[in-house]
């Protein structure tokens, strides 16, 4: 009796924003093996940025790996750039940095959690996220003049100041969104039918998260307090803005939700501070030279950690740039955490998963 | 009238002995001669019945051959317990074999008559000698195809016009050691049916239906014994049992002749001698099915129904066949092969049968004899389909029944009205289900006791749910035949052997004439052997365009274009086909991937054991109240 | 409903009226979004936009199903409409589902199989529920025709509470609206049955859906017995109803659906049931 | 009766990331959302090819993406409209030239409207479908055949030429270009 039923979610599927393909195995529903060919997306970006672009123009490429977090890759790639250089930065441009990366994840979390509420048939609450979610892009717009792509971080700085009257504004928004992500909160943690939805589905447990060495909302859901802001303080002075880790323990749709909101607290902490203490100085450092050498970096970006490793050969093109994203190694467990879910569930596990394919395949 | 009754019980006897010794050919003729003269009799018995039922006694020496013949039997069956080391064979027929040489010795000698064939009788034949001749004829061509010896092809012929003679005696019967030679008759018909392939398999579910049906027989030989030391009954036929019933007040006979029946009606426990019987030749699951062995279930309990209905026993067989209803429905939803699905499917609709038998109120009786009528057409044409679709498309399962939409359109089409005829309106099954609802819906008013109530709203549920798991499973089974590729550019129907073509296109026919004259049959054939059996008068009236039978009104118009909307627009979509549209592939998220048809599945292997734990329970029950009361 | 007339033109504009109240339907949902949302008249601009693309169906068994799968559903209002049998109405409403069902089975597309499994789990769901509540209204007013209950004097809400109840927490199921709507659900299933449609065949589709909100209503306003006010305020509180617990809960598994028809609808109908074999009520 | 005039109220939309960067993909969910709601234009986002009018598609077009792309494209009844948003999904962008993709989407299939800006804004990519209506109105019933433009050969240097949007495609009209 043929009983397991072969279910394709993707390349081109209402749930999932990006092209990747996931092949579930099903009996009565019930995901058996799941699938996951992530691939879509390969542009060659690593190859064009060592080949066809100078290293200067390279953050601006890095950026189009991915639109969700375009300002940690350039940060990131900028932070190895100038270790490369060996350049110091001013404090300045290292706290605009850290306000701009936690007003994105505000919008990239609050985008997750929508997708979350949507895939999970819960179409009114995706409604309502979105509709919260857009001041953190208007404030984007207002901060850096884009709302997705901004282009911020270069190598040696930044490329625009804080005026002053949006430095108000940012603070009089959050002001305003603090009762609207309470509201957020109640509602994704209080939801009965979202918590049948979400509670108990997707687990994947602390020794598993271990094991598949996942990073991000996905390792903090399951108890773990893996956290780049936590651990470095060489390149960002998180600790000093303000930061400390969130973590849940059930590991679930359900805990990764909170997760991500709870980290909206804190973004908000991080961004209040950044603010009230922004120092003077310069915007961006003028350099001159080639890299040369080796260097890695690593940082939080709303998926995890992005880590980037660039070598230079003494010329204007990078001899090799690397980089490894937070969901490149969040697939194992991806892949792990639907086994004995519904099929019904599993979008919502997907959108939980919160995948960024386009940073994975570049 | 007699002889030409008696004729029906000779005549199947004689073709039977004929066709061992014929040849192919003569063996051909007389086989389809023998099915048109029965069904001829038949007809013509029911078409010229009288108002009276017709008695008639047979001479005294007949009642020792019947006598000789039971304890030959028996001797049979305990050589065959014996041969294949079963205790429960020959422990059981050693028993009967005791209690029958007792009552033998007890039995009164009083002036009754033997025979008694009232319009429930005539009924039975038309349906036995009907659908068993068909059955009959498509053998001639399914057997030629069996793997065996000329002479077991030859034997197996023989023994389906054994057991219509068994089955024509068993109808008739009227007096009880009568009725239990011939009920041991059909057990042991069925017995050497289910083992003729002579494989492991088939002679293991032949002893399970050899001692389970064995216990039928201690029932009536129990019903004998209870008649004949309660005082007042003291002769043992149906006659007097129950013109005697309302003044004795003792019920235990009949509650043990229903135990016989609800055997003989494979319900749970003993549901596994039918499942069982699948390991035989199709022909044989198409026999035990729709017209025979099974129907006596039906039979007895409308037999027995007035002196019964509204006591204690009724209430318990009705609860035990909603119980079964709903736990068939929900076992056959959990098969996949085609066979055990209408298996299941069956046990459902004879629960539904006995349970409508047993309520015996006017329009309950009507709808019982509807679904005995159309599920024994029904079933006939879709068993024997199923073994067109063993044999020429190797089809089995439901699941690779996918391609035959393809294939083979005409055979698909078959298995589309033999399911819709067990699901859509109005086609009979569909309307016996529905009457079956409404009646249930009508016992919690006329009936005053709380408790009573309490039970027939309990039932209602369990009908209901019942009924939805059973579309359900039709939906499963209906769509997987329906699943197609693409187009054919002209629908070409298979070509198939005239003897298979020529009884599908008869029950096809039949199903579907029926149908459209269903205003017609149900005052003039449905409604008078209803009223024999309850003894008063079914009132049915033409009221504008709606047939109301007793309470239950059937509103023609929507019925019709019901018909021509639902069972032929589902049949018309099998083979229309729309020009000047362009084709596009299946949605598949861009990909290319493999497909495969699952529907849901269920698994019912835990919870089997508790429905036969319920239904022992029943049974046990069924005795215990008929006992006390 | 005595009145031939009205009938024939309920009959006649029922899917129009169904449409008016899908219209109405994605306007206040999408208010309760707090966005502003399709033009009332929105169900018609995409029927007429329908009506105007390119042939293409998958075969024609499918895409005949879908045709007949809408005449059929009209043909089960226009029963209910003139107040025929029940039960009947019942079963012809479920084999209009049907029809859609086995055309959902009868494509080789993975995600119309999905939908049809799903339609199917559905029926089991809520036609238990429906024909406990048309044998309560056999025992309130002694005959299966809906007529008599569209003539009882006293609204047959007050007889029947728990019937009500019953029923509105099965109509979710069958309007295909969150949180049991499985059979649909767009992220899963994108569509289900409905899926492999397209032009023409889809409209079919797509109107029988308003058809449903129109025998689903009715049914709601037969509660209201002769007294058509009563009926009509039933089903204005009835479409709120519908609308935010649409907008305020999350779409549950087919397992969860199904359970809670079966050990909270059904029991209430039965509990129903009881009270009005008794005549507690 | 002229159904030509319906079309343009009930446009279904139909998404599809060829391979893009994400950010015009939330700009577009974004507009789905209550600040822009496209619902008031009668679109939904159907995400079923079978049903839609219009076909937003962001990205360069990855090489393993391109056949999906015309698979799905080729499931959409006529008449419908592409939109193609984004400069990447319009020319390649940024990743023109790069080893596993092509410059732009109407390698493919034939493109209406162009919406540039890396990453479209909400408001634009709603101007964009709103032009692509227009054209969406004097569409036939007839099939849409693919061409490809008579452009140059995309160079793996490090110059990054980009093209003129200028190249007359068959059904008549001009792409339109928005932003």
């Amino acid at each position: 009796m043929a009983t397991q039923y072969n279910i394709p979610v993707g390349a081109q599927h209402i749930a999932l924003l990006e092209p990747l393909h996931f092949k579930f195995t099903t009996e009565n529903e019930k995901i058996m093996k799941a699938e996951a060919n992530v691939g879509y997306v390969h542009r060659g970006i690593e190859q064009a940025c060592c080949s066809k672009f100078k290293f200067r123009q390279v953050s601006f490429v890095v950026g189009r790996v991915c639109g969700l977090c375009s300002i940690s890759h350039t940060t990131c790639y900028s932070q190895v750039a100038e270790k490369l250089m060996q350049l110091d930065i001013s404090k300045k441009a290292k706290y605009l940095r850290m306000l701009v990366i936690e007003l994105d994840r505000i919008h990239s979390h609050l985008l997750c959690l929508s997708h979350v509420a949507e895939n999970s048939g819960f179409e009114a609450l995706f409604m309502k996220t979105m509709a919260y979610r857009e001041f953190s892009m208007e404030l984007l717009e207002a901060v850096c003049g884009n709302r997705i792509q901004y282009d911020f971080s270069i190598v040696g700085g930044v490329t625009r100041d804080l005026r002053p009257d949006v430095a108000k504004m940012v603070l009089e928004k959050l002001k305003i969104f603090k009762p609207q992500l309470d509201e957020l909160v109640d509602i994704y943690s209080n939801n009965y039918t979202l918590g049948l939805k979400n509670k108990g589905v997707g687990v994947i447990a602390k020794d598993d998260v271990y094991r598949l060495s996942a990073v991000g909302p996905f390792a903090r859901a399951a108890g773990i307090p893996i956290d780049v802001r936590n651990e470095t303080e060489d390149t960002l002075p998180w600790k000093e803005a303000g930061f400390e880790v969130v973590t849940e323990t059930t590991g679930d749709v359900y805990a990764r939700n909170l997760v991500r909101l709870k980290e909206l607290y804190v973004s908000m902490r991080i961004i209040e501070n950044v603010i009230n203490g922004l120092p003077e100085g310069d915007l961006a450092v003028d350099f001159k030279g080639f890299p040369s050498g080796e260097a890695i970096n690593r940082l939080e970006a709303p998926r995890g950690e992005l880590f980037y490793y660039a070598k230079g050969n003494k010329t204007q093109i990078l001899e090799r740039l690397k980089i490894k994203a937070p969901t490149f190694s969040n697939v194992a467990a991806m892949v792990h955490g639907f086994h004995d879910n519904e099929y019904a569930s599993a979008p919502a596990i997907i959108g939980s998963y919160d995948p960024c394919l386009s940073c994975t395949s570049r | 009238m007699a002889p030409i009754i008696v004729s029906l019980f000779i005549l199947p006897v004689v073709v039977s002995l004929l066709l061992l010794f014929l040849p192919k050919a003569a063996a051909k003729v007389l086989t389809i001669l023998a099915t048109l003269t029965l069904s001829g009799i038949s007809l013509y018995l029911y078409y010229s019945r009288g108002d009276q039922p017709i008695q008639f006694a047979v001479p005294a020496i007949v009642d020792k051959i019947v006598l000789i013949a039971d304890f030959a039997l028996l001797a049979y069956v305990i050589a065959q317990g014996f041969l294949q080391r079963n205790i429960l064979v020959w422990g059981l027929a050693a028993l009967q074999a005791g209690i029958l040489a007792y009552l033998a010795m007890n039995m009164p000698h009083g002036e009754y008559m033997q025979f008694y064939v009232d319009n429930l009788s005539l009924f039975m034949f038309i349906l036995i000698n009907v659908v068993s001749g068909v059955i009959a004829i498509y053998s001639l061509k399914y057997i030629d195809e069996e793997q065996c010896s000329p002479f077991r092809k030859k034997y197996f012929l023989s023994t389906i016009f054994w057991f219509i003679a068994a089955m024509n005696l068993l109808s008739a019967a009227d007096n009880l050691e009568y009725f239990y030679l011939f009920f041991e008759l059909t057990t042991i018909a069925s017995y050497l049916f289910i083992r003729f392939r002579l494989d492991k398999e088939s002679k293991q579910n032949a002893l399970t239906a050899l001692w389970m049906n064995q216990i039928g027989g201690l029932a009536i030989l129990g019903a004998i014994a209870y008649t004949i030391f309660t005082p007042g009954y003291g002769v043992p036929t149906f006659s007097h049992l129950l013109t005697q019933a309302p003044t004795v007040g003792v019920i235990l006979p009949f509650a043990f002749l229903a135990i016989a029946g609800l055997v003989k009606g494979a319900q749970y426990p003993f549901s596994k001698w039918l499942i069982g019987a699948m390991v035989a030749p199709t022909p044989v699951s198409a026999l035990l099915h729709s017209s025979t062995m099974v129907k006596i279930a039906p039979f007895i309990i409308l037999k027995i129904s007035p002196a019964i209905q509204g006591t204690p026993v009724a209430t318990v067989i009705i609860c035990l066949t909603a119980f079964v209803f709903i736990a068939a429905a929900i076992g056959a939803l959990a098969q996949d092969t085609f066979k055990k699905i209408l298996a299941h499917s069956t046990i459902a609709l004879l629960a539904l049968m006995i349970l409508m038998s047993a309520v015996g109120t006017p329009v309950a009786v009507t709808a019982a004899l509807m679904l005995i009528f159309f599920h024994g057409v029904s079933k006939c044409m879709l068993f024997l389909n199923a073994g067109i679709m063993e044999h020429v498309f190797h089809m089995k399962q439901t699941s690779s029944m996918t391609k035959l939409a393809e294939v083979g359109p005409y055979t698909s089409l078959i298995v589309a009205v033999g399911f819709m005829s067990l699901l859509l309106p109005p086609f009979g099954a569909f309307i016996g289900k529905w009457f079956s609802i409404e009646t249930l819906g009508t016992i919690g008013g006329a009936v005053i006791t709380p408790g009573y109530k309490l039970i027939s709203a309990l039932i209602l549920v369990m009908i209901v749910c019942g009924g939805a798991v059973l579309s359900l499973l039709y939906f499963k089974v209906l769509g997987s035949m329906i699943s197609r590729t693409g187009e054919r550019d002209k629908v070409k129907f298979e070509k198939l052997h005239p003897i298979y073509r020529g009884t599908m296109n008869f029950l096809l026919v039949t199903v579907l004439l029926c149908t459209i004259a269903l205003p017609w049959l149900i005052p003039g054939y449905f409604a008078p052997v209803a009223a024999t059996i309850i003894k008063s008068g079914v009132p049915v009236a033409f009221e504008g365009f709606a047939l109301t039978i007793d309470n239950v009104k059937l509103p023609l118009i929507p019925m019709i274009a019901a018909f021509v909307l639902l069972p032929l627009g589902i049949i018309a979509a099998m083979f229309v086909r729309f020009k000047n549209v362009d084709r596009a592939k299946e949605y598949a998220c861009g990909e290319k991937v493999e497909y495969n048809f699952a529907s849901f599945y269920f698994t019912t292997e835990k919870a089997t054991p508790y429905f036969v734990y319920a239904g022992i329970l029943f049974f046990v029950g069924i005795l215990l109240v008929g006992y006390l009361m | 409903m005595n009145n031939i007339v009205v009938q024939i033109l309920l009959i006649a504009l029922a899917p129009i009226l169904g449409g008016l109240i899908y219209g109405l339907e994605r306007k206040v949902k999408a208010r309760m979004q707090r966005r502003i949302g399709p033009p009332l008249l929105q169900p018609f601009y995409d029927f007429l936009k329908f009506a105007d693309k390119r042939k293409m169906i998958v075969h024609s068994t499918h895409a005949f199903l879908g045709l007949l799968h809408f005449v059929s559903l009209w043909f089960a209002v226009a029963v209910l409409i003139m107040g025929g049998d029940f039960i009947l109405i019942i079963f012809l409403h479920l084999l209009s589902t049907a029809v859609i069902i086995l055309a959902g089975f009868s494509t080789r597309s993975i995600f119309s199989h999905l939908g049809a499994n799903r339609s199917a789990i559905s029926v089991l769901a809520y036609e238990p529920v429906l024909i406990i509540i048309a044998i309560s209204a056999y025992m309130l007013t002694g005959s299966f025709d809906v007529s008599a209950l569209y003539a009882s004097e006293i609204p047959v809400l007050f007889k029947m509470p728990l019937a009500f109840i019953a029923l509105l927490l099965i109509l979710p199921v069958k309007l295909k609206k969150s949180p049991f709507d499985v059979s649909e659900a767009h992220q899963e299933v994108v569509g289900g049955v409905e899926l492999e449609y397209s032009g023409i065949f889809y409209e079919a589709v797509y109107t029988a859906k308003w058809l449903d909100y129109i025998f689903v209503y009715l049914l709601v306003f037969m509660f209201g017995g002769a007294n058509i006010w009563l009926g009509l305020v039933l089903v204005a509180l009835t479409f709120i109803y519908i609308n935010a617990l649409d907008n305020s809960t999350a779409r549950v598994n087919y397992k969860q659906m199904l359970r809670f028809c079966l050990w909270v609808a059904l029991p209430i109908a039965f509990v129903n049931l009881l009270l009005t074999m008794f005549g507690v009520l | 009766m002229k159904l030509n005039k319906y079309r343009k109220k009930s446009p279904w939309i139909l998404h599809y990331n060829a391979g893009g960067c994400n950010g015009c993909d939330i700009e577009i969910l974004a507009c789905l959302g209550p600040k822009y709601d496209i619902e008031r234009f009668g679109m939904i986002n159907s995400g079923n090819p079978k049903q839609a009018d219009v076909m937003l598609i962001t990205g360069p077009v990855t090489k393993r993406s391109r056949e999906r792309l015309v698979d799905i494209y080729s499931q959409m009844p006529e008449p419908k409209v592409v939109v193609a948003c984004g400069s990447c999904t319009c020319t390649g962008g940024v990743f023109r030239g790069m080893y596993n993709c092509e410059g732009g989407v109407d390698q493919y299939i034939p493109v209406d409207v162009y919406v540039p800006g890396c990453g479209c804004r909400p408001e634009q990519i709603i101007a964009g479908v709103v032009e692509a209506l227009k054209k969406l109105e004097n569409k036939t019933k007839e099939i849409e055949k693919s061409v490809r433009l008579e452009v140059a050969p995309v160079e793996s240097d490090n110059q990054i030429n980009r093209r003129e949007i200028a190249a007359p495609i068959n059904n008549g009209g001009k792409p339109s270009v928005f932003g």
